[in-house]
């Protein structure tokens, strides 16, 4: 965990409203697992937006440059997205624990709604190198305009399936339905589930990964105010209410098993 | 050439090395930032608040972004204070730096016993009464919008506690000064200026408040104007120290609650954003003392100028 | 194929034909931001704080920025009552929505005469007594800390105008709903929700209060979480419309206010930046109720939704 | 008065941290008096800074380009000198009174301090441009690294003398100190004096021409909030305390005849 001043690479519009966004810096590159977040804050002179903003790692490139994959839904992302190559960006991370992997011979399933590609695509990439794994992933965004990263996944061998919520690329429908349809077959192994989303999507693919007794872990989004641990503002309600009553998503997460998680009030 | 500016001050016989304090619920249980630099650098550290029991704190979210502020309705989640003082302490033993305990009780005769808890546990250092916090349903803030109350429950932690205490107020009140003045009587050595401001926020989108809790309490820049105003009136209406808090950002931030007459300050939500800001601060008033020939921080504390009209005195630094 | 919402609202028996309206003291006597937009599209207009006899004002500087906030201490510089009514008001003729007093006394006979004034001023559609302002050395906010003198001003105000009363109130109070009910019962029409907050901010360098009233008031996008849940508090404890206001800058802002119940809301500190704003809010409401199906504005006020735990619910837009 | 988003034609550094920023607007151009100022934000996503800074209009380039001349001091200018070609600004302008201009025969000294040179400027290329005018020009700043424009007044046939506080330029001293040696001597005619710069500067500048009797037109800077004269923020006290007691530099200047303020409390 370090805090670095790094200077932007690249910050380019991948998809309607997406970017991606490159900076050098090879003590975090060397260092950052899939599901790893970063807190990063752009604004220098101003105190509005106040507080840092999580980002997932999304990937390294070229050893040294660390990315991120992220869409403008207000003030912080959209300022953001105003920065060019050579502004300076300040960022502490990584952050948080990152995915289990799974047994080289576990049939992997990734599934990804909207920005829960950038760290699964960073998974992803992780898997295929170390164990060339065989990876089943199914995607779905709002509409085409909003569809990134199906390349690249190609490129790294992907068994890729795709929704849109308006059906204008691949399936009509939400990702989830693509999974419900999938354990609905005949499974000749289980496979182990990595999700990550919005909070409505996890919660579907998580309790039926628990009714199905899947191996599901989840990547959770939520509000947070400073992704360090320190003030416990990023609780999620712990399934097991003998334990300990909030998981604090920052420190204990934001990767979980499904099932540690009380999905009822999600 | 420059011999390094005296920044030690005493907050109701309680010496620290400089005047920056780590304010409570903001730096945890005191050595969660240790990676970005030694916590010992800091003038004292206020933990997390501690209960008599453990508390799960309140449902998410718990917190939301507004203009220049965070709302935070935490609702005092902690391990209590047994297990703080049992599990947590022995491991901050390499912190060489006062800490102090910040104690929230349900009803006076918890807050008597947590003291009496203190009383005996070298590493506490002093005992800082949260009667502030607006995040708990019975007690929390109600102690402190009562001078009365306010009074009683200091006079209990002082009487159970060999600790210097430290008073922490809530700003949610007409008249701070009665507040002040009355834990003052009661025996508090210090008053620590302010909490959190009650406040809420609404996500349009959903129509529901941002926090599940629907109020919480308001931090960061966009309270220190008020917070300021209220050390300014609390340092005329007493006698002993008072440490000031809120919105304090960096060392500027620092020097205006100093120059209002605060003896040392606290930095809260911007450890949360730069958690480097305490160290950033320390430095920044040594380089202020020595650019100003400042040989002891206590020259600057208390030294407004409000006389003369306007701003005519403006690039007039220098007098020491 | 939309029909326009219907965003008139009423306010303690004033209709006005949408619930946005210019605040007191940064609209003007009515007509000086007539340049960039007709002041009639508004739903009222307060004017400049009123008081019986002219007042000068405080020395300067009497603003100063704070993060995300304005402090001020103005000082009620006005030309007057009587000048207003005699020498303003019918250049005023022009701006065809409610024009509405804002009054402030040294004392209750002030406020008294002031309303008697107003009474027969045909133009001047209602009254709301400042009993909240920070700035000013007698009266102004003492009146508004206590319940039982809010009272006495507000029944003295009734009972000498004809006009709809509006009282409007400090948020520098312990329990804002007592002096909300005390103001109720008095006879007030309607409520507004809230004055500045007290403040101050230090130079640095030159160690001097950034006013030279030393404490202001402070306004703007800093102040929004405070004053919107104030008025939630006070739509809660009573029965008359509330009036919300504080740091309201867009729409969206104007609609946190309406969901938790504000019957209308009052652009202030906005005005001064982009004077445009409250012709941005009133078309950004229209929008959305195109957007949202709503036919009448009232179905959003007070449709705060404080149901069921976390933020589950997001994106659950539509029920009209 | 009107409100214009203009795109930023260039902003460059020509001193130290002095800035000439130049924007489109032909209206704005077109009635844009010496004197007068404008309210810009640069800000468009974050609410800090809140408020808008006031900079007086520093001239007209090709008809249609306004400028400004600053300087960083704050958090406003800062952000201001991060903006490039290209970028939005809001302004609202042309606002307040310009400066009264000399009947063509009179003696016409401006004494500028540091930014006071802005509005000068100004005023100088339009007294040589409607009449010709012999201009006198005293220059102040506090070192040869902030000094700028004197090229350009040269061009303009100004009679220039400068002033450096540090005296690395010019004469080492106040610029109030060369008018003060200038009155000191026998005068043929008397001048008519505008002054811009720092308040204590124009304070020395106004005594000094309200005692010897000559007509003194000075440009004051004040704290604005609003800029419209809504806000009674920029109240400068009268010297005439029978009238009203306070002057709203916004609107009844920000130039103002020496003798109508109340110097002692300025
Ligand atoms: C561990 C983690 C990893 C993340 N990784 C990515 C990523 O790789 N790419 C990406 O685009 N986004 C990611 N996010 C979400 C991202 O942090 C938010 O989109 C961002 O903080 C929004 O900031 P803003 O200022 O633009 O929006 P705001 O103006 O703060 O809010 C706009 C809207 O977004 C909602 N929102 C804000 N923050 C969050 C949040 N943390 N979770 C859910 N909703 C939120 C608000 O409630 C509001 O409705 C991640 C979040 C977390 C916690
Ligand atoms: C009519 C008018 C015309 C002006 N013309 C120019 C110009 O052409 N070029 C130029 O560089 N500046 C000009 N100024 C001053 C300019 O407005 C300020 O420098 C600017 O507002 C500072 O903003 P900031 O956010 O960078 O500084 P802040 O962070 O707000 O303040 C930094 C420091 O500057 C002081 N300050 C801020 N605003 C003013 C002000 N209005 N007057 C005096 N001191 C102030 C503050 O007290 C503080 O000490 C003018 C001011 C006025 C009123
Ligand atoms: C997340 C969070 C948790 C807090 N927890 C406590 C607490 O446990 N006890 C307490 O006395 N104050 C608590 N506070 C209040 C701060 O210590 C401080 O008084 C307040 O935030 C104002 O200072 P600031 O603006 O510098 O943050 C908390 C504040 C925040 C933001
Ligand atoms: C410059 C200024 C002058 C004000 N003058 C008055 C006044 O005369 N009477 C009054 O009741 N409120 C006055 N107010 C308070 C505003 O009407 C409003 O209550 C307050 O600013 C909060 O709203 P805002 O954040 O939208 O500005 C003034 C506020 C400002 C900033
Ligand atoms: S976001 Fe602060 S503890 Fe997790
Ligand atoms: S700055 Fe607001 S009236 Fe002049």
């Amino acid at each position: 965990m370090l805090e670095e001043v790094v200077s932007i690479e690249f910050n380019r519009e991948i998809g309607k409203d997406t970017f991606l966004m490159g900076f050098r810096s090879p003590l975090l590159a060397s260092c950052a697992n899939p599901g790893q977040f970063l807190m990063i804050h752009s604004g220098r002179e101003t105190r509005d937006p106040l507080l840092r903003r999580p980002f997932s790692i999304h990937g390294i490139q070229d050893k040294n440059t660390l990315m991120i994959l992220y869409k403008i839904v207000g003030k912080g992302t959209s300022l953001l997205s105003a920065l060019k190559e050579g502004d300076a960006i300040s960022l502490i991370g990584p952050l948080g624990n990152g995915f289990t992997f799974p047994r080289p011979t576990e049939r992997t399933l990734l599934v990804a709604g909207g920005m829960g590609i950038a760290p699964l695509f960073f998974l992803a990439q992780a898997l295929k190198k170390a164990h060339k794994h065989e990876i089943t992933m199914f995607l779905g965004f709002p509409t085409s305009q909003e569809v990134v990263m199906t390349d690249q996944l190609k490129d790294l061998n992907v068994d890729l399936s795709l929704t849109t919520e308006d059906g204008s690329l691949g399936m009509k429908g939400l990702v989830s339905d693509l999974l419900d349809q999938h354990l609905s077959q005949e499974l000749t192994k289980k496979p182990v589930i990595y999700a990550c989303g919005p909070t409505p999507m996890l919660k579907k693919i998580a309790q039926k990964a628990i009714t199905c007794n899947l191996t599901c872990y989840v990547c959770l989004e939520v509000y947070m105010a400073c992704g360090l641990g320190i003030c416990q503002g990023c609780a999620v309600k712990a399934a097991n209410s003998k334990g300990k009553s909030y998981h604090s998503v920052c420190q204990d997460g934001p990767v979980f098993s499904a099932e540690t998680i009380d999905w009822e009030v999600m | 050439m420059a011999v390094l500016p005296d920044l030690s001050v005493d907050i109701g016989g309680l010496r620290i090395k400089n005047p920056v304090i780590a304010a409570s619920g903001t730096f945890g249980y005191g050595d969660e930032l240790t990676p970005f630099y030694d916590p010992s650098l800091l003038g004292a550290i206020i933990v997390k608040g501690l209960s008599l029991r453990p508390m799960p704190g309140n449902p998410p979210p718990r917190t939301a972004e507004t203009p220049c502020g965070l709302l935070n309705a935490i609702g005092l989640a902690n391990i209590g204070i047994e297990a703080f003082i049992e599990e947590k302490l022995p491991s901050l033993a390499k912190i060489k730096t006062p800490l102090i305990a910040n104690i929230y009780g349900h009803t006076i005769r918890e807050y008597a016993q947590m003291a009496k808890r203190t009383a005996t546990v070298d590493r506490i250092a002093a005992v800082e009464i949260n009667i502030s916090c607006p995040n708990v349903e019975a007690g929390g803030m109600a102690f402190g919008t009562d001078p009365d109350t306010a009074a009683m429950v200091t006079d209990q932690v002082v009487k159970n506690t060999t600790k210097p205490v430290i008073v922490k107020l809530t700003p949610n009140v007409t008249d701070i000064t009665t507040i002040a003045g009355a834990v003052e009587s009661a025996g508090a050595q210090a008053i620590s200026v302010t909490n959190t401001f009650l406040g809420m926020a609404v996500d349009v989108a959903t129509r529901r408040p941002k926090l599940a809790n629907i109020i919480g309490g308001l931090s960061g820049p966009a309270i220190k104007p008020m917070a300021l105003y209220l050390v300014h009136k609390v340092v005329e209406a007493v006698q002993i120290p008072v440490i000031g808090l809120g919105g304090i950002m960096d060392y500027q931030d620092a020097l205006e609650f100093l120059l209002v007459g605060a003896r040392a300050i606290q930095v809260g939500t911007a450890n949360l954003i730069n958690p480097k800001t305490p160290i950033e601060i320390i430095n920044g008033l040594t380089d202020f003392c020595v650019r100003e020939e400042i040989g002891n921080i206590n020259q600057i504390i208390g030294d407004l100028r409000t006389k003369g009209e306007g701003h005519e005195k403006k690039g007039n630094r220098k007098d020491t």
